[in-house]
């Protein structure tokens, strides 16, 4: 089985170029340490805001204990605003991130009273303890990315067995099991805005008697069995008729031939 | 007494008659190196005859069909291998089970109507097994690019679990989907 | 040295586990024989070991992992096998691997674990790509309000990466985050 990238919330960027209303973008922020040609990739590069930091302060040789907080927040900032000037969607959690280290660099220059400041966490502890958290499993994941993996490193010796069809047991399955599969992707694919499943209160019955008065309305003998699909009735309706087409098929009102496999399959009333 | 390259050759053919799932050709077993040291027709044979001799001893055998060379079980052997297969409880995978509920219910559908329910690449094993196991066939083929296959369920299917048409399908009453209104929702 | 009737229990588990295409665990090995000759796991494991010793000279070598034991070739020699392979190995996308990583060093973990980690949300495709492969699968639900689902890895993700037991996991990098300073911090 094959796994296709699936990092789906990359969104795909479309500019060859990074342009500013049409015109290229002359001046790139001066403190920006990512190569421009980076900036059309940005979102695939990064796999979000912790890894875009980590990228900043890894970048300057700078201590991941010791950020300086100002000056990674207005990098990252900047980031975002060229990001939000070339008009890439940007992923809520960057935007997130922002608020979030305007809030610490806030939090930094105010002044402090004494008796508070003991008892007062420094603001970075938080965004240091998630980068260091997201760093290990970085690196984990770097880790098993390395590890000896069949089909890469390693391949399984086999030998043939030569024996007459091993009659091997085929799996039982429980019809609930198939309606429980299908609601289960149901649901799932709610999710998918662009995918709709509609039901539609459609009558086999009477798709049914369309069918035969298409069938003897028209002088041919054999009709295709396409022509009884109109796809614009969606797919609601094609199951419709392939449901009336399977009902009359069983009454043995129709016949649907097909001369050989993957060929066009024809439909045929039973005249008795 | 073969050399160190002789060796060499000898354990590279080794390893690809054991990691290839089919009889490899002299040929192709030529075709694993890299044009610059390619051993010759004779050097492959040398190595083949080795390892046929090497292995003369052992419960597994290196024998020669019509396409090439493949390692297979001794067959005095096959009735206890045999058994391997016989108890193993099989189950089929979600994503199988899925995409048979999806053609039972959808059909006919396409490949790519069951990747866009489902949100992930469809398996060309899970489609051959259920073809194979005869719940699943084509029936067509959509008239749009690429003339993708249609699938629907078979009269195999139905038998199987008992139903008399699809519309005896168990009714998918516990979820109902709101209907793409695209007209403004009427007073009651 | 073994005996003859040794000889053939090492000859039948050598057989199977050339046949069977995936790993087999002692107790599996067992079942090859008929209760009234079937040898006790020792007698197994001692066919294991002369497997183990016989095979340490060769290209392919008798490996143990999760789930069992398994003939595979030795890394050394991939390149050519993989020449075989048609298809380049899968690369996996550093979302996946990321996802993969949380949950096999903080099983059982939740979306909503994996999420605060990385800091973005789980794609549903990543998670559904690692339940297809067997790598990963839901072992329970979190008794916390909206019952989220706990991902744990399985022995399938174990044998694919040659690993015995999840402590066989390259070590997690420590955390340092204890020795920040906790004098305030300087206005910059």
């Amino acid at each position: 089985m094959e796994i296709k990238n699936t990092s789906d919330n990359a969104v795909p960027i479309q500019h060859p170029l990074v342009l500013v209303d049409g015109q290229p973008l002359q001046e790139l922020p001066e403190n920006l340490y990512i190569p421009p040609d980076a900036l059309e990739v940005f979102l695939e590069t990064f796999e979000g805001p912790l890894d875009l930091l980590l990228y900043l302060i890894r970048h300057q040789n700078l201590d991941i204990l010791d950020i300086p907080v100002l000056k990674i927040t207005e990098q990252y900032i900047e980031y975002i605003e060229l990001m939000e000037n070339i008009r890439m969607e940007l992923a809520a959690e960057y935007l997130v991130m922002a608020a979030m280290l305007a809030e610490i660099k806030s939090k930094m220059l105010l002044p402090r009273q004494d008796e508070e400041s003991s008892e007062e966490e420094d603001p970075r502890l938080e965004l240091i303890r998630r980068l260091q958290e997201y760093e290990r499993f970085k690196r984990a994941a770097d880790d098993i990315d390395a590890l000896p993996r069949l089909y890469r490193d390693n391949y399984l010796a086999t030998a043939e067995l030569l024996v007459d069809k091993i009659e091997k047991p085929l799996p039982d399955v429980e019809l609930d099991a198939i309606v429980s599969a299908f609601q289960e992707v149901l649901k799932r694919a709610e999710n998918f805005s662009h995918h709709q499943i509609q039901r539609e209160p459609l009558s086999v019955t009477e798709r049914m008697s369309r069918i035969l008065q298409k069938l003897t309305d028209d002088s041919k003998e054999f009709l295709a069995f396409h022509s009884f699909f109109t796809p614009e009735e969606g797919k609601s309706g094609v199951v419709v008729t392939f449901l009336a087409i399977l009902e009359l098929c069983k009454a043995g009102l129709i016949e649907v031939v097909q001369g050989e496999p993957s060929s066009e399959i024809w439909v045929k009333p039973i005249v008795e | 007494m073969l050399n160190n390259i002789d060796m060499e050759i000898k354990n590279i053919v080794e390893v690809s008659l054991f990691a290839a799932n089919e009889a490899l050709s002299v040929m192709e077993l030529q075709g694993l190196f890299l044009l610059e040291d390619r051993p010759d027709k004779y050097r492959v044979r040398e190595a083949l005859n080795a390892l046929q001799e090497e292995y003369s001893q052992k419960p597994i055998e290196l024998v020669e069909t019509a396409s090439g060379y493949r390692f297979q079980v001794r067959s005095e052997y096959s009735p206890w291998v045999t058994r391997l297969w016989e108890e193993k409880p099989v189950k089929y995978s979600r994503a199988l089970l899925e995409t048979l509920a999806i053609v039972a219910y959808q059909q006919p559908a396409t490949r790519g109507d069951i990747e866009s329910i489902r949100g992930v690449a469809v398996s060309t094993n899970i489609i051959r097994a259920l073809e194979e196991r005869e719940w699943v066939r084509v029936i067509g083929h959509k008239d749009v690019p690429g003339r993708p296959a249609l699938y629907a369920t078979t009269k195999v299917f139905l038998d199987y679990f008992n139903l008399q048409t699809l519309g005896d399908l168990p009714p998918l009453a516990s979820l109902r989907y709101q209907q793409c209104n695209t007209e403004p929702p009427q007073p009651q």
